[in-house]
């Protein structure tokens, strides 16, 4: 799977079970469980005050005030406005349904609920889409700490919206298996000519964060540049955008673990090689094994 | 292989033959002991002169020769940052397996990325052409896999990065 | 073993770093890098190990059998000594008083075994002899000038003198007269006079001194050491000067005289290798070695096969043969039959657990 | 606690060191001043192109004993010069002309040479004598330069 997906598979698969098992007149069982997402974003899936007919969907996201400031409500309540209740105590969003009263086609709900959390980083996308269409220069550049030490810039022109993530590489390897990747991924316009343009700098922010408070400084920091264009923004392609863009910081670590799994396969099957070799050093002990039967066995 | 490998090759086989002639040998320190004396280093006159063999700047063998016990020390080529990594990870990688290795060294020498430790207990249940065979074995195939483990990282990343853009309409 | 013009004998107990012959070569004292002592009986055709002798607690560095006497002694890194004599169908251990505080690394029975001298990590030489009056063995010391570990020893025809070779690069020759048991020596091409550990000749090496040798008239001294070289001393010209022959080979660590003129010396080269006395110093004659056609080994079973891919990564078998009859280094070279002054067959042991019969009369099958 | 027990500077000496019963490399005779060969001669044998009469010329009086590491390293540049000005189709003839005694100095040299100045191209033809010097003078060579204490 070189792609990751857009929605959480665990809300898929929950929701299909139980949808389904409703549908089919079953006998509704109790909810209860947490779990986790990319971006340190955490869902809880439950019975509201134990009625097993109903199933509450809930997603705490560490972000959602920035995210608040650029419309994220009016987002969520646009895409889930009827399924929407006030939300869990500890958690940003919270989704109700109940089973009694599905609608026909489960899947088409299973779906948008399992895009939650894509669908509430989307609002701070669309609202720069907005800017640029309108041709709006000047507003002021969002901010989303979209995890600790890690943020995402977003700036809109008459002709372009610039959507810079810093992200942070644990140790020193990564850094440098980061650049390999932040290099193909500024070679890859070239594969590819409907791409955004792509810039990266590592260490130091680029140009437009210069000075700004917050943007760190640091050998470990790599800062990522996509350059959208119209082509990318208007309103036929933007929420194809949005989807590949706000998972980008994931695609990329997931990318960069890969392979550093299979280095360390690699090295693990080259080591066991070398100490074969080492093996053939070794004289072969002449010796005789007795089978059970008394019968003997020449090892050599 | 490239015509300049064979002679550097060549010249670390000769001196590990010649640095290879051990035997059992007592501490004159410590008594029933029995240490590598390269290691100890508490008298001089066990000791032999230490030499290098070199390709060019970055890849070299030391060799340090005592009555009991070798250090060979290996210098591996690494022309960018990224071959820098992948030697360090592998080489770290192997001295966490020294155990299964017993001629490796858990720590390499200052200066060299690998360090191997023969002693006399080695050269007397292996076979001394073996053990030189398989230090020449290994210092072919380290660079073979680090520059093959650098092409598959590139292309990993060329086409995770290719797979991505393609997607933008 | 027939067939082949050298025979030697797996004893199946790892690496040998000494043996002894007994005086009618029907058995033969063999010690395996470990503490214990193996006596090896020659019996329906096959070596059988007849005794253990496990009195050491680390492992031992030198063995000799006085032939006459029919005692063996031996020293060991546990700093001991013990002289082994055989009663009632076992051998008994006698501990000597060496006095070391270092391993002991090499022992010799001097020629008429009386005496023997012990080398040792502690810098220094024990010469060893019975006290009636104790019933013990006690030992008098030899120091100075020695500076580092003794590595070899041996003894002049004539029981009082004794060649000392050590790590501090140097050869000596000490007088070993103890007045207790010897008569006064008389004057030899070496000195006069020849008080207890009177240093009557020292030579320089550029290695440390694996191995020191007489010739069998006493005349001459062969050592070789770690710098690949042989040295000739010869007493009758100048006691005072070495000739050393460099050699293209790796080091010796044995060197024996077969005649009084000619000389095989062993070691990390795997053959023996023959040398003669020319004019001042030593010339090398040739290599000894049985033809490579002789040991081509071919076992081929499926089973074979499966285990060297699962063990060595290849999937054929790999050629771990050398084409010599020792695969690894040879540690010692004994005297076998013959008179000291012509020695007709001689044995070599080695790390690789091989001891092997080398037959100067038809030698011709073995000049590699 | 007496006054001087703070002075701990007593335990990092190495009393080894003074024991008159141990090994000391400085005891060994100093035989021949050996002050490096003579580099004038050296370079105008090289500049009229003699350089078998060069490579002799720089390989005499090898600065053995001498106990300043800056002569030593003088005299191997200057031999590198000598080694690396060869043809290296012309190494081996000049190998088999070389006496036991100059072979093991000049394989001194070559290793000690490829330590000091690891230049690519000297490299490839250091490792080109020593492929000579081993074809000619054995592995007894080698361990020469290893076991003999007069290092360069």
């Amino acid at each position: 799977m070189i792609l990751l997906e857009q929605n959480n598979r665990i809300i898929s698969e929950l929701l299909e079970l139980k949808f389904n098992n409703a549908k089919e007149g079953g006998k509704p069982d109790s909810v209860n469980s947490n779990f986790a997402d990319f971006d340190g974003v955490l869902y809880h899936i439950s019975n509201p005050g134990g009625d097993k007919t109903k199933l509450l969907l809930s997603i705490s996201l560490k972000f959602y005030k920035d995210l608040q400031e650029h419309g994220a409500d009016a987002l969520i309540r646009r895409e889930y406005g009827p399924y929407m209740t006030s939300p869990e105590p500890g958690y940003n969003v919270s989704l109700l349904f109940d089973l009694n009263s599905l609608p026909q086609d489960t899947g088409a709900l299973i779906h948008k609920a399992s895009m939650l959390k894509r669908n509430c980083f989307a609002s701070v996308f669309e609202k720069y889409f907005e800017f640029q269409e309108a041709g709006e220069e000047g507003q002021k550049r969002a901010v989303i700490n979209y995890r600790e030490d890690e943020t995402m810039y977003i700036e809109a022109k008459a002709d372009r919206v610039t959507v810079i993530f810093s992200t942070i590489f644990k140790d020193q390897d990564d850094v440098i298996i980061g650049k390999v990747f932040l290099q193909e991924f500024r070679e890859g316009r070239k594969a590819s000519q409907t791409a955004p343009s792509v810039l990266y700098s590592l260490g130091e922010p680029p140009l437009e964060l210069k000075g700004l408070p917050g943007a760190r400084i640091g050998d470990n920091v790599g800062y990522i540049t996509f350059v959208l264009f119209p082509r990318h923004t208007n309103k036929k392609t933007r929420d194809n955008t949005i989807d590949l863009i706000h998972s980008f910081r994931d695609y990329l670590h997931y990318h960069i673990k890969c392979s550093k799994a299979y280095l360390h396969s690699r090295m693990r099957a080259k080591t066991t090689d070398f100490l074969k070799v080492l093996n053939r050093a070794k004289p072969e002990v002449k010796g005789e094994k007795k089978t059970f039967s008394g019968r003997t066995f020449q090892t050599s | 292989m490239s015509a300049t490998l064979q002679p550097y090759l060549e010249a670390v086989r000769a001196t590990l033959q010649a640095a290879l002639c051990l035997e059992q040998f007592s501490s004159q320190v410590v008594e029933r002991h029995n240490k590598p004396e390269v290691e100890v280093q508490t008298s001089r006159e066990l000791l032999m002169t230490p030499v290098v063999v070199a390709r060019n700047k970055q890849e070299k063998v030391l060799i340090e020769p005592s009555v009991n016990s070798v250090r060979v020390s290996i210098a591996i080529k690494q022309s960018d940052e990224i071959e820098k990594i992948l030697c360090h990870k592998f080489t770290r990688f192997m001295c966490q397996r020294a155990d299964n290795f017993f001629v490796l060294r858990r720590k390499p020498i200052p200066g060299y990325d690998i360090s191997f430790l023969i002693t006399a207990h080695h050269t007397e249940s292996m076979y001394k052409h073996k053990l030189v065979d398989f230090l020449l074995h290994f210092m072919q195939e380290i660079d073979k896999e680090i520059s093959e483990m650098k092409l598959s990282l590139n292309a990993r990343a060329r086409v995770s990065a290719e797979e991505f853009l393609k997607r933008f309409n | 073993m027939s067939g082949t013009p050298v025979q030697h004998w797996n004893l199946g107990i790892g690496p040998i770093s000494c043996h002894a012959w007994n005086k009618d070569r029907t058995q033969v004292a063999v010690s395996a890098s470990s503490n214990e002592i193996h006596i090896f009986e020659w019996k329906n055709g096959d070596w059988i190990n007849v005794h253990t002798l496990d009195e050491h607690d680390l492992p031992v560095t030198g063995l000799d059998w006085a032939p006459n006497t029919n005692r063996i002694v031996s020293c060991s890194q546990d700093k001991n000594a013990f002289v082994w004599t055989f009663d009632r169908g076992h051998w008994k251990p006698e501990l000597v008083l060496v006095r070391f505080q270092r391993a002991a690394t090499c022992v010799k029975w001097s020629p008429l075994e009386n005496k023997f001298a012990v080398g040792s990590g502690s810098k220094l030489v024990s010469i060893c002899y019975y006290e009636k009056e104790n019933d013990w063995w006690v030992s008098k010391q030899i120091k100075k000038p020695i500076r580092s570990t003794v590595n070899c020893i041996d003894w002049h025809p004539n029981n009082v003198l004794l060649a000392v070779g050590a790590c501090d690069f140097k050869t000596r020759v000490f007088s070993a007269w103890i007045k207790e048991v010897d008569d006064k020596p008389s004057p030899n091409p070496w000195g006069s006079k020849m008080p207890f550990s009177q240093l009557m000749g020292e030579y320089n090496a550029s290695g440390w001194v694996h191995q020191v040798a007489f010739s069998p008239s006493g005349c001459r001294l062969a050592y070789v050491s770690h710098d690949s070289s042989i040295s000739l001393v010869d007493a009758n010209q100048d006691n005072t000067v070495s000739h050393t022959l460099r050699t293209t080979h790796l080091p010796f660590t044995s060197v024996r005289w077969l005649t009084e003129n000619s000389i095989v010396a062993a070691g990390h080269e795997y053959s023996p290798i023959l040398f003669t006395v020319q004019g001042n110093g030593l010339k090398e004659v040739c290599v000894l070695d049985v033809p490579s056609a002789n040991k081509t080994a071919s076992v081929n079973s499926a089973l074979q096969m499966f285990k060297n891919i699962d063990k060595n990564a290849a999937s054929e078998k790999i050629d771990v043969q050398l084409k010599t009859l020792h695969q690894n280094r040879i540690t010692q070279i004994m005297p076998h039959s013959g008179q000291p002054n012509n020695i007709l067959k001689f044995t070599t042991c080695g790390t690789d657990g091989l001891i092997a019969l080398w037959d100067l009369k038809n030698n011709s099958a073995m000049v590699r | 606690m007496a006054k001087n027990m703070q002075n701990t500077g007593y335990r990092k000496l190495d009393v080894d060191a003074y024991d008159p019963e141990n090994y000391n490399e400085n005891d060994e005779g100093v035989d021949t001043p050996g002050l490096g060969p003579d580099e004038r001669t050296v370079s105008s044998l090289m500049s009229t192109n003699r350089l078998e009469d060069a490579l002799r010329a720089a390989l005499q009086n090898p600065p053995l004993n001498t106990k300043n590491q800056a002569v030593k390293d003088k005299a191997t540049q200057l031999v590198a010069k000598v080694l690396g000005s060869y043809k290296a189709s012309d190494i081996e003839a000049t190998v088999k002309k070389l006496t036991d005694e100059e072979g093991d100095t000049l394989m001194k040299y070559v290793y000690k040479a490829m330590e000091i100045s690891p230049e690519n191209a000297l490299c490839q033809l250091l490792l080109n004598w020593h492929a000579q010097l081993v074809a000619r003078f054995g592995l007894g060579s080698i361990i020469r330069v290893m076991s003999d204490r007069r290092r360069l």
